[in-house]
């Protein structure tokens, strides 16, 4: 009735065009990278210094000097090149980064993004997640519709701090894809067996057609 | 005039001071000035503000020196892999300034670069923003930030010339690199100290004119999540 | 999809257009784009707005442009080497905004980093500083400059892979990074293409990601002044 | 009666320090780095992108890849590094750079310094002087004391547009060494044959006691 994680990942690397460098998050956008279609090649960047990032390494293999964003090892790949956090975000801010596809707490209807605080609860930080949706071209984000209590998490105004406001361009939920638009949020396709009804109760935000 | 030290402590000597600012390079545990930071807990320096990505976890890299309560304020983006951390900060023993990664990256670049101050819209709409100077160009709308400047910048890096060329290994180059340019005093400490020459001109990361004293030792270089895959069996 | 083009008139096909803005890479005669600036003569493409810190020589590099009026306008920080740029800079016929050699690199550079505007202390109390907004910080007087933001970088390599990862050669090395990021495009023209995995990855200088096309061809590489010493005999 | 060029850049070479980092300019100051005293390590910065300049190549070795910001041919040193441009002034704008020695065509005794332009007559561009004057530690300027037709060229007030102001932190002279200090100018040395009243009287800034 709903998509799952590597559904949603399936579904996000869709979004890939060939050639392009695609930033990844922590998570369900991690995934992404296993879905590629054929036939697109995308240099992962890496925003702690990287670009073409590698699978993980075969056991033993590890090397302390080698890791990804979310602090795992990682392989290079014969196209990598490494450089320092500087220049990292340079390119970022800068927006050469095609895309970037990243785990969400809350958007917002005007593409608002909130994925980094928890005020009182939770103290960890944006890292990099700031500089990427000011500076990439493309954000998507991938994540459940509502939360565990069953509340949506695409809303009509973010109620967490936020991580940008109108930088959202598509949300990719376990329901469905948005596109976020004049007005509102627009559907862009459904998940396997939810109805536009189901989709419409589930999503606090407005959505136009 | 030789830059080399012969350890951490002796490459600190006459630098430290309470209240001081220091820039830290590292990201996670990788490529963190391990040596340094030990260095630094043994001196008993006090109320230190630290810009570094991050915090280090509890018993590794800056980690320590909150364990010893010698911070007093941290600039930095992410400091979720530290449970003392956390229990510092929101008890109020700590002072947090956050910064988005590269709005970090870019203030010590910045510092080192004789550039005060720098317009970005990283945080534009969010708390960053907040209390900052806003301005638009060509439509949009960016905030000023500040550079950082340090009292001292520690650094690790790979292997160093003696005249303090510095390259790099793989991701541990990170902060390192905007780290030590933001610094009044730089120290650095590498795996390995070579001949002047053993390093191609062209191939040097960092020129030596950023590096005031290094030291060379045994680095720990601790993995903070090993992550592998199954090897396929043919 | 490959960004390996045939030739100069190749890489450039779609890219041009009258009144266009292009960054340069070059100091001197030293790693210019010659390939890329004789295809834009060819092209015929007019009333070009370049931002390049030197203008070429009169029958070399960008001075090609000028001596075929394809240039309106120059940024650049100094044109001593170039009679037909003074020549038609003081009849009038070519506009000139000179920039300090490092307000011209930087504004190229936060181009490509996002950075709309800075802040340097340099040019303050000179004709430079006329007409921009003054900030005072910690006591000292900075001016904010902006970035650069071109249509189109043209840069000069020593070697890419077909990835586009570059490295440069000695000085050559020079505005080529810089101006390769403030373009929405960037061309880049090296002496020697090699493999994906030839260069390492610790030794990129300039990562794929800021080359859109690239071409291979053969360079002249004048030498401007070629200064000589003796040869000491024993 | 007075220095020649290359008692000039000896005098010069006596501000370097053990350790340094120096940019030199064109002219007089190119001569410093033949006068550096034994047992002080001067690393010369060239700021189209070197540090660790070293002297020019035999002939034939010439390499058209490898110049100075004078764009003539050099050679590289054992400790050399390559840079880009932006890093090489963040580096001079950072205040890295220890000291720089410049010719000038005026100084005033507020420590002005004009060096790159004059009106109407020469549009050659102000290059790095204006980075360099702003950024580094300290400014030695090396140049003649008058000017062809016997004019001051050491000024209450620059006539010229500026490099810098209020910049300059000694001035050496065919006719001596001067500091600028509150209020105007300190005789540190006068050239061997030139009195005191020789070297006011051909002073138009103020000298101080």
């Amino acid at each position: 009735m709903s998509w799952d994680r590597n559904q949603m990942a399936a579904i996000a690397a869709r979004e890939a065009q060939d050639g392009w460098y695609v930033n990844l998050g922590i998570g369900i956008p991690t995934l992404v990278s296993n879905h590629i279609p054929p036939g697109v090649s995308v240099t992962l960047q890496s925003e702690n210094g990287m670009l073409g990032m590698g699978p993980f390494p075969f056991a033993g293999e590890e090397d302390a000097d080698l890791i990804n964003a979310g602090k795992q090892t990682i392989t290079e790949l014969p196209n990598s090149a490494y450089f320092d956090s500087a220049t990292s975000f340079a390119m970022i801010r800068g927006g050469k980064i095609n895309m970037a596809i990243l785990g969400a707490m809350e958007v917002s209807e005007e593409g608002d993004l909130a994925n980094w605080m928890i005020p009182g609860k939770l103290v960890k930080g944006m890292g990099g997640a700031m500089d990427l949706v000011a500076g990439v071209g493309r954000v998507v984000v991938v994540m459940d519709h509502t939360n565990k209590a069953g509340e949506s998490k695409v809303l009509k105004r973010c109620t967490l701090p936020l991580t940008g406001k109108a930088v959202v361009d598509r949300v990719i939920t376990n329901l469905g894809v948005l596109d976020v638009v004049p007005g509102g949020l627009k559907i862009v396709e459904l998940a396997e067996g939810v109805s536009k009804e189901q989709f419409r109760s589930a999503t606090e935000a407005a959505i136009v057609d | 005039m030789s830059k080399v030290y012969s350890d951490a402590t002796a490459a600190l000597d006459g630098l430290l001071f309470d209240g001081m600012m220091i820039a830290a390079g590292g990201f996670g545990l990788c490529g963190i000035p391990e040596l340094l930071i030990d260095a630094l807990r043994e001196s008993g320096v006090k109320n230190l503000r630290v810009a570094s990505n991050n915090a280090g976890v509890d018993d590794f890299g800056l980690g320590l020196l909150l364990q010893s309560r010698q911070i007093k304020k941290m600039s930095s983006s992410y400091v979720g892999e530290n449970a003392e951390f956390m229990r510092q900060y929101l008890s109020g023993e700590l002072e947090l300034e956050f910064n988005p990664q590269g709005t970090l990256a870019e203030r010590m670049r910045a510092g080192g670069a004789g550039i005060p101050a720098f317009f970005t819209a990283t945080g534009v709409g969010t708390v960053v923003a907040e209390g900052k100077e806003h301005q638009d160009f060509d439509g949009r709308t960016y905030i000023l930030e500040r550079a950082i400047n340090a009292d001292l910048s520690i650094v690790k890096a790979w292997k160093a010339d003696e005249s303090g060329n510095l390259i790099f290994r793989k991701t541990a180059r990170n902060f390192n690199v905007p780290a030590a340019t933001c610094g009044k005093v730089c120290v650095v400490e590498v795996e390995e100290i070579v001949p002047v020459g053993a390093i191609p001109a062209d191939g040097i990361h960092l020129p030596g004119i950023y590096v005031h004293r290094l030291i060379t030792g045994t680095h720990q270089k601790r993995i903070e999540q090993r992550t592998v895959r199954a090897k396929e069996t043919a």
